[in-house]
């Protein structure tokens, strides 16, 4: 009596070892079926190219990978709860140039710009979140007025220009290293084992899915889904910030042109990671083998020297098969 | 002797990742017969229908339809060879018109561009409803509709394709005895044309008076098939738990004790007037009325979904304002709706999880999730209600109807409710889970749950109630102890 | 200031020009100086206004805008447009409304040339030139060159990497190992030259058609303590280039003054609309050579 | 929205005239919101500016969004079925390469560049189509994978180079005018009325809304989704390419950097329009209104003079607030 599930469990009564393995991999596959996929493009290019196979080159992947990687996240909550986050792109760069007004060598405590940062990314994250819980309005138009407006803030508070002379405390974040590994790809695993921890083990991320799944009936459970959708707006907006001070570290200047089409690769990061767009379903773990695919791609088409035409045209059609390979293996009998 | 049967099948399997739905299952259905299938929730029935239909296609098996071989690989097919359905879950596409949902596929045109003829479409619509006596305008949203008055458009539907073989699945799951009378007219005058029926419904009453046949599955195998004539409701229950269930409603007595909820001239306008009644600790007040009487809407401004323009609520004898259903839920009441679809279930998502959605900061620890609390707790349900699955990670989407209801019911169980609302709790599901949910509305009131309940069935109305009131077009028109209650004085205030 | 929300026609008193500046996009760098040229005319003369509008590097949205501009009937167009092949309807139209127009920084078509009042600026395909042939001269007429092309399709890109190629025709012993996007922007110039360095060729020369991207590929190479001789080279001379050429990181970049072409573009719309006649219509701005030797020169004019 | 259950307005039997009344104008604001807010933006506009409202200007207007009003309606459609079209503007630039390359003058007859460049449009399109409804993958993903395979085409093609030099047959479809009134408008006015009766009043119309309102209903029916999908996506491809090919008429050379962020544009303008992204909601009509507010918004502030930085800014707070003001008319009272 221990195990109700499996007395309660009449129906499989014929079950017979074909049956039971059958399931199996349905489901492995299912849910790994993306990082299979990953899997075989990595094998693919370590044929292709030697250099693809090796430490620092993997480390490289992994670092151009963790800013998109990291708005991802922000980004998959939001559309588990059936929304669309369109202004990450341009947060990143308001965050970029505002920042780095602050983090000039001698100026202020390093804690002034990350602050500042942070504030500003969970600010138009607020916003995003508020006009679309409260305001009734797709988050399409929300953020995508927050893509515009959050661009021309970034334009006209740096009169158009890049913002360059950091402190090297700031510069850190972007390009220091701590035992030989870079400082974005420690704070993209440490925000992907919080997130993941987010959604999956806190009431916090029970409530997400909740919400994605059925807002009405979140509702009646007593889920106030106003107050949580703005949480998870200002949560996007907050990566989105360090994920762009991150980046503006990396490249040592704050510029208003940042993060352009940023928006685009972290949405398809996570629904090549298995985001379902109509919501209620997707991992932080299958947004981060989305990312990596999109990086792999990236590095291994450049590494093999495809002329950047060819590039984009195989790029496209990657994207695609990996997805209906991914989507073939989740298929019913 | 073939020729007797319009549809015969034989050696039908199915399976699903993880289920057997069908074991090499028989059925055969008589010419212009009316032929029950009857069985516990998940017993299989939805998908042989959906096979033969073809939503489904069969891992083995024969069909044949009309004395011939069947293929039908799409419910295109299964349109052309004259079977037309009843499905079990609502499909509405719900922005589109009444007449556009039943015309969806067969549009009628005019002109040489075949643009479509909407005049015609409405007036056919009309005339339908007419023959059917359904009231309903053809130009109205199917989102505007309640779900009763969908589930009608879903039979005017499935009758106006001029079919063979009509199948029911739980036709009358959510509509009231007025117009299951209404759909059994209509069923009567199909018989009399030499329509064949299949009618799937649990409600025992309804399979004795209008059924010629009755198959039984059970877990997915055949048991038999009798002639209604043959049978007992006991002996059908025989058939298809496997043991024997005497007494339908389980109905203990309870020490009623104090007022817990008050309700007071409650008011909303366009919806209702003046509601007012009490709930005792430990009685099982029901609620009866014909279908849009405006029951649903009270007991949703009762828990803050709507709250009502006037009156006032009290609660252990405090006057309280609900907003929201978090107020609600924060004073220890809880409400099962009456869509699981719509404002019920997480389809996305598992059992575990749409279990204890409302009450999951009782597993938190150190504000995670004890994964160890849940599966205790949500075991304990799933045996309590004898839950059908072969997990609690299954996704809810994947169970039949009547288990997801209980599911649904464990979320509220969980919080252990001094006020536990009920609507329609045991719509779509067996016999079997039926007593079973009965007799934990009676425990729930011995432990001094209060409970409200609207049901569309009456005998579960009498059975259950220690009272019940009766509405009517948004008023309360009176109320009736368990003694004096009945059938006749209920529908007379129901339809005064 | 520019832009100050004046509305269409001449105020009271004397009669303003106003003069419509189409230009192609806002969040370019080596661009804002160009505009900086501008306004800074625009807010020294009182009795001139410049309505600048941003293109977002649309040749459409460019001709829409050119289109409200003779809706307004201002004095004067002045256009860096966003395709020189698209610029000929813009100025028919303009020159239909008896509007005249001023071309700045990107050159049109000998065609277009006739139709309009002047053109301030180089062509982009010298820059290309100039900058290949210092890097061939570097390398001895010998090596490889991998080239980082800006956002694809745009004009610039086509000239200054045409620019570069011609010259490598020109020089056998010179190959052509490596081209890439790296969409003009730093952190994209990083990424390519990360992926470029464990691909492991042999590159002795980069050469990227601006500076932001030669950066990024100089920041890439020092952190993987690969710069060693490599020779790396940019368009534009920003002032952050600038400060990467003085420390000898970057090699060579190929100076266009943004600031004087704004400047002479506003100062021959002016001329425009008083009527003056030019002998020549193309106002040579030359790009200028920068490398370690000069870099001071540059430095100086970017201070005043 | 705060009643999840969808008993609405027509609570019939407490029918008093006050009640009807609120109905009247819930539902006509409700059909005509957005509309309102175009005339309150065109008024406010016309005071603002005495340029406004000349002829000429607003010929001007719409001619400018007449290109990705005709894209928007295809968008329209494809949002209408739940799907999603990131590809036009990269198929807008494929087909005007390839188009200019056939149209130069005395080369072939003014059709064959106009047939080759419907034949792409509807190619990409269909293969949009096939890969979303055959594929079952998310249109999201198909259609992304075709932006981008389309832009390398294009600049393949092109070799990243503008084509100009096109004949006077070629350019008249973006440059030639009719009775005064640009062809643009004509071709926009008569592809509206097409892709409204299409939508309105045909079987294909119908299945439109059916498959976006509930798929497996529609399938049930005997509606061959797939089918109707295909050809959807095959109808929004052909309307990108006509807008691809009057636009590089317009500007009188093919460009393979056409239509940049054309998709997000006409997204917009069917999702301002009303179209749900959710799925069986949507008008031609709307889309229309919804591309003439981008229009109207884009030529005021130029006319305003306001500077490009704040022009952003204000654009993206109006854009929400459009929308905002429209849903605020929408709620149930
Ligand atoms: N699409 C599916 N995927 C997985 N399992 C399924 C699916 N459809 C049905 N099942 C399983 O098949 C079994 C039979 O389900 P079915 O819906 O036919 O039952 P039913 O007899 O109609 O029950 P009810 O009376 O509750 O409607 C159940 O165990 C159910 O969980
Ligand atoms: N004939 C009808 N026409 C239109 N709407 C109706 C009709 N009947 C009911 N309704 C809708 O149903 C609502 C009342 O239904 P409600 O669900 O509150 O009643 P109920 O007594 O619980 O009925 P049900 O048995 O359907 O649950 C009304 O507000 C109305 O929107
Ligand atoms: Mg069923
Ligand atoms: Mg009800």
């Amino acid at each position: 009596m221990n195990n109700p599930i499996n007395h309660n469990n009449s129906v499989t009564h014929v079950s017979n070892d074909k049956f039971i393995w059958k399931d199996k991999v349905s489901q492995i596959a299912s849910k790994y079926g993306i990082l299979l996929v990953l899997l075989v493009m990595m094998i693919t290019m370590s044929f292709l190219s030697e250099a693809f196979l090796t430490t620092q080159n993997l480390l490289n992947v992994v670092r151009q990978i963790s800013f998109i990687g990291i708005v991802a996240m922000g980004v998959t909550m939001v559309i588990i709860t059936t929304g669309i986050d369109l202004s990450s792109g341009s947060v990143i760069a308001l965050v970029s140039v505002v920042s780095a007004s602050f983090a000039h060598p001698g100026e202020f405590s390093i804690f002034v710009p990350l602050l500042i940062g942070l504030c500003i990314g969970a600010l138009a994250g607020f916003i995003n979140g508020t006009i679309t819980a409260k305001g009734k309005i797709p988050a399409f138009i929300a953020t995508l007025g927050m893509m515009i407006a959050a661009r021309g803030l970034a334009l006209l508070y740096s009169d158009g220009r890049p913002i360059p002379d950091l402190s090297s405390a700031f510069l850190f974040i972007g390009k220091g290293e701590i035992l030989g590994i870079p400082f974005p790809i420690i704070v993209f695993i440490i925000m992907g084992i919080i997130s993941h921890l987010m959604l999956s083990k806190t009431k916090f991320g029970k409530y997400t899915y909740a919400i994605g799944g059925n807002e009405q009936a979140a509702k009646i459970c007593g889920i106030n889904v106003d107050r949580y959708k703005i949480l998870i707006y200002t949560y996007a907006g907050l990566l989105a910030a360090i994920a762009g001070m991150m980046l503006t570290a990396r490249i040592s200047v704050g510029q208003p042109s940042m993060g352009n089409m940023f928006e685009l690769d972290a949405i398809a990061a996570a629904v090549i990671g298995g985001t379902s767009l109509t919501g209620g379903v997707g991992t932080i773990g299958g947004t981060m083998i989305g990312a990596l695919i999109i990086g792999v791609l990236n590095n291994g088409l450049d590494l093999l020297g495809v002329s950047s035409y060819w590039q984009q045209i195989l790029k496209g059609i990657i994207i695609v098969s990996a997805v209906l390979i991914d989507a073939r293996k989740h298929k019913k009998v | 002797m073939s020729e007797n049967y319009i549809l015969e099948m034989e050696n039908v399997t199915k399976e699903f990742p993880g289920v057997k739905a069908l074991d090499s299952i028989q059925f055969k259905v008589k010419k212009g017969s009316v032929h029950a299938l009857m069985g516990e929730n998940g017993a299989g029935k939805s998908t042989l229908m959906k096979i033969i239909f073809g939503i489904y296609t069969p891992d083995t098996g024969m069909i044949k339809f009309k004395g011939h071989d069947l293929k039908v690989s799409s419910t295109k097919e299964a349109l052309k060879n004259g079977i037309s359905m009843i499905h079990q879950e609502l499909s509405p596409v719900p922005h589109m018109t009444v007449a556009e949902n039943i015309f969806l596929g067969r549009e009628p045109t005019k002109g040489k561009f075949g643009w479509v003829n909407n005049k015609k479409m409405i007036e056919d619509a009309k005339d339908l409803f007419k023959t059917l006596n359904i009231d309903l305008d053809p130009n109205s949203k199917m989102k505007d509709l309640s779900i009763a008055n969908m589930q009608m458009v879903e039979i005017a539907t499935a009758v106006s394709y001029d079919a063979d073989l009509i199948i029911m699945d739980e036709p009358t799951s959510a509509i009231t005895e007025k117009e299951v009378e209404k759909l059994f007219e209509i069923i009567n005058s199909l018989n009399a044309k030499g329509v064949s029926i299949i009618y799937i419904s649990h409600k025992m009453d309804e399979i004795f008076r209008i059924c010629d046949e009755i198959t039984v599955f059970r877990d997915g195998q055949y048991i038999g098939t009798k002639e209604t004539t043959e049978l007992t409701q006991d002996t059908l229950i025989q058939m298809m738990v496997g043991r024997e269930i005497k007494q339908v409603f389980h109905k203990e007595k309870a020490e009623i004790k104090e007022v817990i909820l008050a309700v007071s001239n409650l008011s909303k306008e366009g919806k209702f007037d003046n509601i007012s009644f009490e709930v005792r600790k430990g009685e099982i007040v029901g609620i009866s009325g014909l279908m849009g009487s405006g029951r649903t809407e009270v007991i949703e401004s009762i828990f803050g979904i709507d709250p009502p323009d006037s009156g006032d609520i009290f609660i252990h004898g405090e006057k309280v304002k609900i907003k929201t259903p978090q107020d609600a839920i924060k004073l220890k009441v809880a409400l099962l709706t009456e869509d699981r679809k719509l404002s019920g279930a997480f389809l996305p998502i598992s059992i575990k999880e749409n279990m204890i959605i409302s009450s999951i900061d009782q597993f938190l620890e150190r504000g995670y999730i004890n994964k160890k609390l849940v599966d205790e707790a949500c075991n304990e349900q799933v045996e309590q209600l004898n839950i059908k699955t072969p997990s609690t990670d299954q996704l809810i989407m994947n169970l039949s109807g009547g288990n997801q209801q209980k599911v649904l019911l464990a979320r509220w169980l969980l919080n252990d409710p001094d006020i536990l609302i009920l609507d329609e709790p045991t719509r779509g599901v067996d016999v079997g889970a039926k007593s079973e949910i009965h007799k934990l509305m009676s425990k729930l009131a011995q432990k001094g749950t209060a409970i409200l309940m609207i049901s569309s069935e009456m005998p579960e109305v009498l059975g259950m109630s220690d009272r019940v009131i009766v509405m009517h077009e948004g008023n309360k028109k009176g109320e009736l102890n368990r003694e004096e209650a009945n059938q006749e004085k209920i529908l007379e205030m129901a339809y005064s | 200031a520019c832009g100050s929300d004046q509305t269409s026609g001449s105020k009271s008193g004397e009669k303003s020009i106003v003069v419509g500046a189409a230009m192609p996009v806002f969040d370019d760098k080596w661009l804002s100086y160009l505009y900086d040229g501008i306004k800074e005319y625009d807010s020294e003369h009182d009795n001139v206004k410049v309505k600048m509008v941003d293109a977002k590097n649309d040749a459409g949205k460019q001709f829409s805008q050119v289109e409200t501009f003779i809706v307004q009937q201002v004095d004067v167009i002045l256009i860096n447009p966003v395709e020189t092949d698209a610029v000929g309807p813009m100025v028919d139209a303009a020159n239909e409304a008896d509007i005249p127009v001023v071309i700045v920084n990107r050159m049109p078509d000998e065609e277009v040339m006739k139709k309009i009042y002047a053109y301030v600026g180089s062509e982009s395909i010298e820059a290309g030139t100039i900058q290949m042939e210092k890097v061939v001269e570097l390398l001895g007429g010998k090596g490889n060159v991998a080239i980082l092309n800006g956002t694809l399709g745009q004009e610039s890109v086509v000239n200054r990497t045409k620019g570069n190629k011609d010259v490598l025709k020109k020089n056998p012993d010179m190959k052509l190992v490596r081209e890439q996007t790296g969409d003009y922007q730093r952190s994209l110039g990083m990424t390519v030259m990360e992926n470029w360095i464990q691909a492991g060729d042999e590159i002795d020369a980069i050469v990227a058609n601006n500076d932001e991207m030669a950066i990024g590929a100089i920041m890439a190479l020092e952190e993987a303590n690969k710069r060693g001789d490599i020779i790396v080279a940019g368009i534009d001379g920003t002032i952050d280039a600038l400060e990467y050429v003085k420390q000898g990181k970057l090699n060579i970049s190929a100076f266009q003054d943004a600031y004087g072409q704004g400047k002479g573009a506003i100062e021959a719309a002016i001329k425009a609309v008083n009527g003056e006649k030019l002998d020549n219509n193309f106002i040579n701005i030359p790009f200028e050579l920068v490398t370690q030797d000069n870099v001071d020169e540059y430095i100086k004019k970017w201070e005043k």
